[in-house]
């Protein structure tokens, strides 16, 4: 294992007080429980935003924390869900009256924590409401698994609710938002490469030389397939074609696509599954209006991407455009 | 033996070293079919446990039991966390505050932990979780129990059955929890939360004797 | 050698078409010869900011054409420094009237190229001036070597004569100022992973798993020293160190810190790492006013990192700050 | 043999068929102590050139040698682009307009070339570059044109004294071009343009017989 480290045991401590002290200016980052909170908060009279997952992902969440996106971010051990004392410590932190939606990945450790701090912090009588977002396609069977896994679509979820609660929409319509972008999302990823987990020491799996994982999660876990490596036409139609038949996407729709890197996968290789994905899209007859290309949802730093669409309308359209000040995303401002 | 906080408090001392004896091996099973964590995630929860009990022992097992809960609920994370906390939360309700357990109050508080579990994570037996584990523990401690067993006959039944069920595992599909998005190929694994249940039920068996 | 790519030979023109589609708001892309270019260029009466290099840096340099930054871009094949006639193209597409500079990383093949494409301009009548940019010192004896390579350094004056530029600076005024964050920049590198030219379909050297090159330039060339791996407390000070006693950076002085992923090196790892930086800086009495964490100069897949210290003045300063719209840089618009 | 624009179009069809063969080897050198890119550079140059060679050929051996420099220039990139361009152009300016070369000719058009690759790159003898290839095979093909050689004489001898020079760069260390970043790492390695050189000239000669 390679990294640039110290102590595994406190990679993500160590991590936060590098981001603390990059974005001052955004970011507020309370340590005893670990929490990313935005500056400004609580900010009065608006629903408070809060996410959070495993670290290992970055920019995910805490990169996602500011103006028009997240109000605070829980940070967990490397691919360990948060505990609840660190969800509950963010709700207290960024309520500002108007209640507080979490935004939950769907994985058994992310939900069932959540869960226990939506029950504290309603105990301290703060209206907390859970979406709970599960995009990825490559998940089957979804009677006999945990279902399918939150991914990519998190973050176009957490934009865009994000951009509705600064304009002042209510907890009940932030809510409905939510459920609305996660109807209409789908992702799917792939790996060429594993990832090490710093307390692990050792690759999370091992892929022959002309091997990848096809339907890879972002937590380092093995994915449902393994194929051979094909050319970028062989890559980017085996993540999309899975995609658009789920929902299904079809003739006509207008579409985000977020082309994601998995981390080790640099962006020369993005632009080029992108702009496969652009041509593959127009053949279909689905317009792309809205584009992310970069590592926005990663793992470590794992060789792959995956893609991510998401079916808009003229208000999600509006609120993707609409001003967002985070460390990741930043526009309009 | 007595039972007493004292002795509970030791047992988990002693589960503490074991995990972390352990640590390797159960982020080895969770690298093979989940995500690596496993084995870390239990050794930094019982390392805080045993930092709270220094010195601190509340003055019940029920008490004990209850810090653990709320220690493994804080700084676990993961699926485990908030299992291995409710587990131990409904055990020391179960307990109550009596001051010293018996072979049917540990049996009970097995019963009341396995409820728990289920009740969070919604697991059936044969889902290849911990339940597969912690179900027979149950039945052996109850029947060890029932024909008037004392603690150490209640938990070296529990342990035993807790290993037999972890080894059930392996031929296992997992259907619920990270090992499940593998499908198929989660057979062949042993279940790191069903191996680290049985560690658990082993160490307390061990310090009851 | 695995990536998610065709044919090793349009790796640069496939990535760029991905590219156009990603950002057709911002950039024009040509084929032939590669260019890619502001998409509201010429900007009359500007002076026109060109750089380029081979391809593999991304975002450097294509991801920085756009408003307050560069008027184009010359992309290379991949590690190999573009052909005159892409920069004299770049040259006759964006010139406004009020001349052109080109920002040229110091490399012998970088050097030679865009000496012969000044000549063609000058030719054509137009205003060439070249700044040639040597900010690594990990290269020494220059007068026994092709002299010190540009690398991160050239981030930072892009953007900053960029903001320049677009304030209406004359040539003479770009020229005087890029010489003069050129004098006050300084950077290192290191890699603890080779990456794969994807042409070569081999890693450019291979390290030992304990071992790391330290000074390494971003063309997968190996480094001046393969040291042992260490933690990050001896990883960050074995950047830092040469950098600040080179210029030298004292006590009082006011910088910018630039921490930068060579591409695999993942973002928790980088705000780890820049947390240490920071922390270093402090106890040297040199104060951080700005900074910039990301993967914005890389080497393909390569992890590692490197560390660029820029000295401020008020001006360079407000010239950070201004507004720039690119595709990788975005703030105040 | 007579050394015509058909003859010279010839050879460098010959050079881009010796180029693209060696491609790989070219690109392991310049892996050892350079960017790993010289192989593909060359390859890409050459090949560019046969396609404008094809029906097309420049009605004179400098119309051909200037094709070559031009188009080397606008697809080679890197280091070797502009050298190998400048080789060419300040040889095909040497060359003029004559119909037909002779040995007297070539030399003088050799000597031209490494002149302009001098004057662009500032590389001494002894920096480890083609210069070390380049400036033993111009005094060799000097002193065969001298005594009244012809082409393929005085080709013979530069290829000769071209792939001693490259030799002589192993040992050496670089000081100039990305090889000199290594410092006394680049010792032991063949320069990859120097190799490249050597080839030329050996495709050259062999042409020539
Ligand atoms: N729904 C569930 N019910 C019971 N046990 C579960 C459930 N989901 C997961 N587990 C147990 O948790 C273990 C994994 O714990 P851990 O690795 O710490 O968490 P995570 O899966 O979040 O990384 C599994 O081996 C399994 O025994
Ligand atoms: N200043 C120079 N003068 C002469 N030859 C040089 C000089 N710099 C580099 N070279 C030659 O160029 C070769 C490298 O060419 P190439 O790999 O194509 O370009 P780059 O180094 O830009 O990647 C070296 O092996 C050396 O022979
Ligand atoms: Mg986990
Ligand atoms: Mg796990
Ligand atoms: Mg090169
Ligand atoms: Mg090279």
């Amino acid at each position: 294992m390679k990294k640039i480290i110290n102590d595994p045991a406190t990679v993500v401590v160590d991590a936060l007080r590098g981001m603390a002290l990059a974005h001052a200016d955004l970011l507020d980052v309370q340590y005893e429980p670990a929490v990313v909170v935005r500056a400004d908060a609580p900010v009065p009279r608006k629903v408070a935003l809060i996410s959070g997952g495993g670290s290992g992902h970055e920019p995910l969440h805490g990169g996602f924390v500011g103006r028009g996106m997240l109000d605070a971010a829980c940070p967990g051990a490397v691919f360990t869900s948060p505990t609840p004392d660190q969800v509950a410590a963010a709700v207290t932190r960024t309520d500002g009256g108007a209640g507080a939606l979490l935004i939950v990945k769907n994985y058994t450790g992310d939900v069932l924590n959540f869960e226990t701090a939506a029950e504290l912090a309603a105990a301290d009588g703060v209206d907390v409401r859970t979406v709970v977002i599960d995009d990825d396609v490559a998940v089957k069977d979804s009677l006999y698994t945990a279902g399918r896994r939150g991914v990519g679509g998190t973050v176009l979820l957490e934009k865009i609710v994000g951009a509705a609660a600064e304009r002042g929409v209510d907890l009940d319509g932030c809510e409905a938002l939510a459920r609305r972008v996660i109807s209409q999302v789908r992702s799917m990823g792939l790996a060429l490469t594993a990832c090490t987990v710093p307390h692990a020491g050792e690759p999370s799996f091992t892929l022959a030389d002309d091997e990848m994982e096809l339907g890879i999660g972002i937590h380092g876990e093995p994915g449902r397939q393994r194929v051979p490596v094909g050319s970028a036409e062989v890559l980017v139609p085996a993540l999309l074609d899975p995609i658009v038949e789920d929902l299904p996407f079809g003739e006509g729709d207008r579409v985000l696509l977020f082309t994601n890197s998995m981390g080790g996968t640099p962006l020369i290789e993005l632009y080029l599954a992108h702009g496969i994905a652009e041509r593959l899209l127009a053949e279909r007859g689905i317009t792309v209006e809205r584009r992310l290309v970069g590592p926005y949802i990663t793992s470590l730093e794992m060789q792959g991407m995956s893609l991510t669409l998401l079916k808009l309308d003229d208000e999600m359209v509006e609120l993707w455009d609409a001003p967002v000040h985070t460390p990741a995303l930043r526009w309009g401002v | 033996m007595d039972c007493t906080a004292e002795s509970v408090a030791d047992a988990m001392r002693a589960v503490a070293a074991v995990v972390v004896e352990h640590r390797d091996e159960l982020i080895r099973l969770d690298r093979e079919i989940g995500d690596g964590d496993h084995g870390e995630n239990m050794a930094r929860g019982f390392t805080a446990l045993v930092s709270k009990l220094d010195g601190n022992v509340p003055s019940s097992p029920g008490g004990v039991l209850r810090l653990a809960a709320t220690t493994l609920i804080s700084t676990v994370g993961g699926a485990a966390g908030p299992l291995y906390g409710t587990a131990f939360l409904r055990a020391a309700t179960s307990v109550g505050d009596v001051a010293s357990m018996d072979g049917a109050v540990v049996a009970a508080a097995l019963r009341a932990a396995l409820e728990g579990v289920v009740a969070r994570g919604k697991a059936e037996l044969g889902d290849k979780t911990m339940v597969d584990a912690l179900t027979p523990a149950v039945a052996a401690a109850e029947s060890v129990a029932a024909t008037g067993g004392g603690v150490a006959e209640v938990l070296e039944a529990a342990a035993e059955a807790a290993e037999l069920g972890a080894d059930s595992t392996v031929p296992l599909v997992a259907r619920k929890g990270r090992a499940s998005y593998l499908g198929e190929r989660s057979a062949g694994h042993l279940d790191p939360g069903a191996r680290s249940t049985s560690l658990l039920l082993r160490t307390f068996a061990g310090r009851a004797r």
